[in-house]
């Protein structure tokens, strides 16, 4: 090797190793250095306007402790809240509020993982934009945070220890999408809240949580949470709210319902398969839309105490597609009452007539009352169950 | 070939300043005189006092009147041979033959050769030169008075280890025997392989003074004649002292001497150099090293296991993506982790970085320096527990297992992830352990630039491995191929193992001459029905 | 961070020429040396924040501006 | 003397074709301006790009094994030919500049907010630099790794993000105005398809180069397939959202979550940023050093490397004041910017080639 190759080689050394050692280690950060998130809380103190934010954030060590003596599971439910921690901060604009936790944390807040954006509807009343902002800016803002609105301050909410889950926020989106898995009431993430937002006609909708309360096995009053209704925005500022039965009727009529039950007051059908389509019709300046649904399902709970025959069938059916109707239908009065546009007809109505919706647009707050809505549902029963005459006759 | 040795011999001398008169005298060659004494005392001087050096001198012939002497190493030759096929038929056998070969001492000689002598390889010389090399070489020399010839007698006999089973590339199935230590025994259990004409062995002599016996082993016909000449050209031009193994040629010859990666292949089966060299590759084998080298090499070959070949395709393949696998941890898992880990924490899944966290607690060390000192940590054990006599391996190993898998922990100084991380990239790096030191230079390298720069960094030097790779050549070979430069047949044997009867022609990168290496359409196919018997 | 600019400018000015010098390229070493020395003030001038002209947005004003986009 | 001693199969001139169209796409989706209507920018600007692709691998073919500085100045003479070549190498280095503006950018915002760009950039400028050395046969060969992996993923992402996908998204097609809508699919063409005409640095090195032509359009109608369907993919999954986004595509995988473990997994597509923006710079790179170094009859273009890499990384970081003006360039200036030198300085060599009948007959067959 020549002198000249020898040097090459430890330039090409230093070329590369003085570059990457004298960068340091400028967004290195190390894990007990951050304090992970798990949900943010958004309240409004409507005397002063000003922003507070709550942190729940993950507490490691106790992580740590709780799983090595995995024994003392029975604390849970009620029990202190060791695996989270709380803070607020305040501030006039979400970032304000962001800022000033470095007067009361340890550790760098980490966004990253944060699994739900709770509003208290309050704050949600007063409008998020800002706050939508801040999370779309931002690159630590992902697309599927779920997004949703406490009854009461979202610092209450995000403080409620959580059944099984050791971190509260997880636990809280499970719930969210459980109930969501289960028809009940919407899952909105981010990316579709925004989505909404955008559209300027249709309303962003998002589950509502409400506090509890629960006897313990101890005469204790335990709180619990659970998801009580869907808010209703009208851009970003909330107007109002579905309840359970709207709420499944929206899903219906939006083609969100994956499983679920329809319950009639003969028998309960679990939900096979469930279809739903939105189909606008423009005839002058008459709106028609008929939301056609196709949906499946099997027998579970029968009251009738009767053998299931054909016409018994037929009838359940029938029974079905009525109550479905009569849900979508509950949740079209309440949508044209609050006039908010949640189901997305003004958006059915852009995709089919894209040059009549030029001048539909500015004027959908007024048109949007008065559409005529029909709703076509097509049922079918597929199973009776593991039994096919009734056990006790009348 | 003799001419070339003897050349070899006086420029030794000749930079040889010790023996100044020696190499005066040895300028030319020097041929042997008719005076015994004189030839002896030639020998004696170069030679020197060297204990192992036997100089038998007797009388022979029928009235024993003639002096002679017999001339070897003790210990490089088979003594009964010597004693049994040379010293007996010259003392006393050639006593009893009353015929009047007498006086005449040329003749003498050749009927030495021709009709008293009971071993097989006899060759003459006039030369003193001759005569040295060879004897130190193991040939046993015969020099009698009033002749300027010496026979000299392959009777090469010493101690070597017996043929074992293969330490290093183990197969459930397939032939079990490695090389040893000896040329001779080598280049035997090729011939017994391939009994194929072409089959070749050149030898070489490389080595100043040790002088150590080189064969390159190739199939004319089959591999690129160019090949073998740029391997002889390289081989030649080592001048060294010694080759202690195959190793030593390995680092002279390699294209590439500063990459990580080498570009020469070894093996320790002759199966496995076998089914190189009927690919179109040269071996090379090395008097006194249980491996051959094979050349060229391509990256490939790391991964690809003698029995991939002899077990059934569909596992061999799985297999075979496993080694690809397991070779990746190896090297990148560490850093992988130390990136997520200290940059992009947001990558990994919610429940896991919870539960990595909270094993992260209390945790002083920062994860790149943690990564370090476990690689360290982990690489010393190894090579303690290579090292050691095998007596107090498991001292080693129970030291080991307490020190990293549970004090460390207990003690808060390494994360247990860290442990489970560090754990598997090990276990990984043993399943393609000709490739485990390359592994264990490019996880140290990748860590510290994960330590830095997290994955940019990472990827960085990927691709810079990645074009250094696409750079190297073995022997004009591309290293990559048959990746890149793309060959599609060649996949066949890359990314699957596919079954041997589709492998209908040698790898096209090497240019064999003879590309096709048998006849295609052999999916075995069973027999025409008959009715069964059953049936009908 | 000049110093370092420094350090670097060097190291790279080290990497070609002792072999252009020996091979005799002094064309080569002459553009070398050109192009390496454009660099090297520049980067001087970056690190100490002397702002250079933004080429992109010129040329992406004057065609905005001529095209009237 | 010859510069280039490599010569590439047509079928490693596809691959990095395809790698250099993928280049700083992979997140930056062509046609993003016309919103839900995307694709349809891209398949338009995918047609123009081969319209443009036939000019100039027509030229190519017809000087064979010349690059376009030895074209220019056999066909316009020593002098007006060099300040062509000059203008046309100062596109390939302006061009290689936004590449890695783009790719700074990404960075800076989306993973490393605190490093500085200049060492993310000195880095890869670094790692282009060494494979430019090494020669064209070798960066093809790392094109031949790297641009099957990139596909694999985005075919991967696109199929792991369906339960996500909404093809409603997609309608009303033609949502756009018309004129719009073709500006955008011009803005498609000009970035990334025509940016293929550095490859006239390329061309001549390759073994068949009478089937250069088909070689390129090959790759660029991979590279348009798979940008159609990306842009098909972001629409869907994200709405409207998807023209908000700087980096949709980004965005888009970072919605995948298949059973609660196959999810955040952007980091491929950073990491198919940096190898496919690897392969464009170096071969933009590589362009200009060649070109340089026949300009100015260099007996190598080994030693101007590093320092015309280093000017490369210094004017990516001067040359927009901030993301917004890169933006506006991105969707306006340039596609009318890059018009005389992927249409212009091409059309008008061939032109006059043609008329000036040459090359001369007998030199090509030599």
């Amino acid at each position: 090797m020549t002198r000249g190759q020898r040097l090459k080689i430890y330039v090409i050394i230093l070329l590369i190793i003085i570059p990457v050692f004298l960068s340091g280690c400028w967004d290195s950060i190390q894990l007990d250095k951050l304090s992970i998130v798990s949900g943010l809380g958004w309240d409004i103190n409507l005397d002063t306007g000003d922003v507070t934010l709550t942190y729940q954030s993950i507490v490691p060590s106790q992580i740590k402790s709780t799983s090595s003596t995995s024994g003392s599971g029975e604390q849970k439910g009620g029990g202190a809240l060791n695996t989270i921690q709380l803070d607020h901060s305040t501030g006039s604009s979400p970032y304000d509020a962001l800022s000033r936790y470095t007067q009361h944390g340890s550790r760098i807040p980490y966004y990253r993982h944060t699994q739900v954006f709770i509003f208290g509807k309050d704050g949600a009343e007063q409008g998020i934009y800002p706050f939508i902002d801040t999370v779309a800016r931002n690159p630590a803002g992902r697309p599927n945070i779920l997004m949703a609105v406490s009854e009461k301050k979202a610092s209450d909410i995000l403080g409620v220890q959580n059944g099984m889950e050791s971190i509260q926020a997880i636990g809280m989106a499970e719930e969210i999408k459980l109930s969501a898995a289960f028809s009940k009431y919407p899952e909105v993430t981010f990316l579709e809240f925004a989505n909404r937002l955008m559209s300027k006609t249709t309303a962003p909708i998002a589950p509502m949580i409400g506090i509890f309360l629960e006897t313990g096995p101890d005469g204790k009053k335990i709180q619990k949470i659970r998801i009580t209704g869907t808010a209703v925005f009208k851009g970003d500022s909330m107007i109002g709210q579905l309840n359970e039965r709207e709420s499944s009727g929206l899903l219906w009529a939006i083609n969100k319902i994956k499983k679920g039950f329809v319950m009639i007051p003969e028998a309960s059908l679990e939900i096979v398969r469930a279809k739903s389509k939105i189909v606008p019709e423009l005839q002058d300046d008459k709106i028609e839309i008929t939301i056609e649904i196709d949906e499946e399902s099997n027998l579970i709970e029968y009251k009738g105490r009767k053998d299931l025959t054909a016409d018994i069938v037929q009838e359940l059916e029938k029974g079905q597609a009525k109550e479905i109707k009569s849900q979508v239908m509950a949740a079209v009065e309440k949508s044209f009452s609050l006039d908010a546009d949640v189901f997305g007809f003004g958006d059915a109505v852009h995709r089919k007539y894209k040059n009549e919706w030029k001048n539909l647009k500015p004027m959908w707050d007024e048109v949007y009352p008065n559409i005529k809505v029909v709703v076509k549902v097509k049922t079918h029963l597929n199973e009776i169950g593991d039994v096919n005459k009734a056990l006790m006759k009348k | 070939m003799l001419d070339l040795l003897l050349k070899k011999l006086h420029f030794q001398k000749m930079s040889n300043n010790n023996s100044k008169k020696a190499s005066e005298q040895h300028d030319s060659p020097v041929y042997l005189s008719k005076n015994l004494e004189e030839n002896l005392k030639i020998l004696r001087e170069v030679l020197g006092q060297s204990s192992d050096v036997i100089i038998r001198d007797m009388k022979i012939g029928t009235n024993l009147n003639v002096a002679a002497a017999v001339i070897y190493i003790d210990g490089l030759v088979d003594r009964d041979l010597v004693n049994h096929h040379i010293l007996q038929p010259l003392m006393s056998d050639l006593q009893l033959i009353k015929d009047n070969v007498g006086q005449n001492h040329s003749n003498l000689i050749d009927f030495i050769k021709s009709s008293v002598l009971t071993v097989g390889q006899i060759i003459g010389t006039e030369d003193i030169d001759g005569v040295i090399a060879n004897v130190l070489t193991g040939h046993t020399a015969i020099l009698v008075e009033g002749v300027n010839q010496a026979l000299l007698i392959d009777a090469k006999g010493w101690e070597t280890r017996s043929l074992e089973e293969a330490k290093n590339e183990l197969a459930i199935r397939g032939p079990r025997i490695s090389f040893n230590e000896t040329l001779r025994t080598n280049t035997a259990l090729l011939r017994r392989i391939i009994r194929d004409p072409g089959l070749t062995f050149e030898s070489l002599q490389v080595g100043e003074r040790s002088k150590t016996d080189i064969a390159i082993v190739y199939i004319k016909g089959i591999i690129e004649d160019s090949l073998v000449e740029e391997i002889k050209q390289r081989l030649k031009r080592i001048n060294t002292d010694v080759i202690l193994d195959i190793g030593y040629i390995e680092q002279y010859i390699e294209d590439n001497p500063l990459s990580l990666f080498s570009t020469i292949g070894n093996s320790e089966r002759p199966d496995v150099v076998a089914a190189r060299v009927l690919e179109g590759r040269a071996a090379i084998l090395v008097d006194g090293s249980p491996f051959a080298l094979t050349a060229p090499m391509i990256l490939i070959e790391g991964f690809q296991s003698v029995e991939d070949y002899y077990a059934r395709p569909y596992f061999a393949s799985f297999i075979r993506w496993i080694r690809f696998l397991a070779f990746v941890l190896s090297a990148f898992l560490p850093a992988i982790y130390v990136a997520l880990m200290s940059f992009h924490q947001e990558l990994l899944p919610t429940p896991l970085l919870i539960t990595v966290a909270a094993a992260k607690e209390g945790i002083p060390l920062p994860v790149g320096v943690e990564a370090i000192f476990m690689i360290i940590l982990f690489e010393i054990l190894r090579e303690a527990g290579l090292r050691m006599p095998r007596t107090l391996g498991q001292a080693v190993s129970i030291v080991g297992a307490l020190v990293i898998g549970q004090s460390a922990v207990a003690a808060g100084l390494v994360g247990a992830p860290m442990v489970v991380v560090l754990a598997t990239t090990a276990i990984a790096s043993f399943v393609a352990p000709s490739q485990a030191d390359l592994g264990a230079l490019l996880r140290i390298i990748l860590v510290s630039v994960a330590s830095f720069m997290g994955l940019f960094g990472i990827v960085i030097i990927s691709l810079e491995i990645l074009s250094h790779l696409a750079s190297l050549r073995s022997l004009g070979v591309p290293y990559l191929s048959p990746l890149a430069p793309l060959n599609i047949r060649g996949l066949k044997d890359t990314l699957v193992r596919a079954p041997l009867w589709t492998m209908d022609s040698r790898p096209e990168p090497l240019d064999s001459p003879n590309t096709r290496r048998q006849s295609p359409d052999q999916m075995p196919q069973p027999p025409k029905t008959k009715p069964n018997k059953g049936e009908s | 961070m000049i110093a370092l600019f420094m350090i670097g400018s060097a190291m790279l000015a080290l990497w070609p020429i002792p072999g252009l010098v020996r091979k005799r390229w002094w064309k080569e070493l002459i553009c070398f040396a050109v192009l390496w020395s454009m660099g090297f003030i520049f980067s001087v001038m970056l690190s100490m924040r002397i702002n250079l002209p933004p080429i992109t947005t010129i040329i992406n004003k004057y065609i905005t501006g001529m095209f009237g986009i | 003397m010859l510069l280039e001693k490599g010569k590439i199969s047509n079928f490693q001139l596809s691959v990095l074709i395809v790698g250099f169209v993928f280049g700083s796409s992979v997140i930056i989706p062509p046609g993003q301006g016309a919103g839900h209507d995307a694709w349809i920018a891209c398949a338009l600007g995918l047609m123009e790009g081969l319209l443009i692709v036939w000019i100039f691998t027509a030229l190519a073919k017809q000087f064979k094994d010349k690059t376009i500085v030895e074209i220019n100045s056999l066909v316009y003479g020593k002098i007006l030919g060099k300040c062509i070549s000059v203008l046309f190498i100062w596109y390939l280095f302006h061009l290689g500049a936004l590449v890695l503006n783009n790719y700074a950018r990404f960075f800076k915002l989306e993973i490393y907010p605190a490093t500085p760009k200049a060492v993310g950039l000195l880095l890869v400028m670094l790692v282009c630099a060494s494979t430019v050395g090494r020669g064209i046969e070798v960066l093809a060969r790392c094109g031949l790794i790297l641009a099957p992996l990139t596909l694999l993923v985005a075919v991967t992402d696109t199929l792991l993000v369906i339960p996500h996908i909404d093809l409603k998204n997609l309608l009303p097609i033609l949502d756009v105005p018309i004129r719009k809508l073709l500006f955008v699919s011009h803005g498609t063409a000009s970035f990334p398809f025509a940016e293929t005409v550095a490859f006239l640095m390329v061309l001549a090195f390759v073994d068949k180069p009478e089937k250069g032509p088909s070689a390129v359009s090959r790759g660029l109608l991979i590279s348009g397939f798979i940008f159609i369907m990306v842009a098909v993919r972001n629409a869907a999954v994200l709405g409207q959202m998807g023209t908000v986004y700087n980096y949709p595509t980004y965005i888009a995988v970072q919605v995948i979550d298949i059973g609660d473990i196959f999810n955040r997994l952007e980091a491929l597509v950073a990491i198919n940023l940096i190898t496919m923006g690897f392969i464009k710079i170096s071969i933009l790179l590589y362009g200009t050093v060649l070109g340089l170094a026949q300009v100015f009859n260099l007996r190598s273009y080994r030693p101007i490397i590093l320092p015309v890499g280093i000017l490369m990384v210094i004017l990516a970081l001067t040359n927009v004041g901030n993301t917004l003006e890169m933006l506006e360039f991105a969707s306006k200036g340039y596609s009318i910017y890059a018009v005389p030198f992927q249409i212009g300085i091409p059309l008008i060599t061939l032109v006059i080639a043609k008329l000036r009948k040459l090359p001369p007959k007998g030199e090509v067959n030599s």
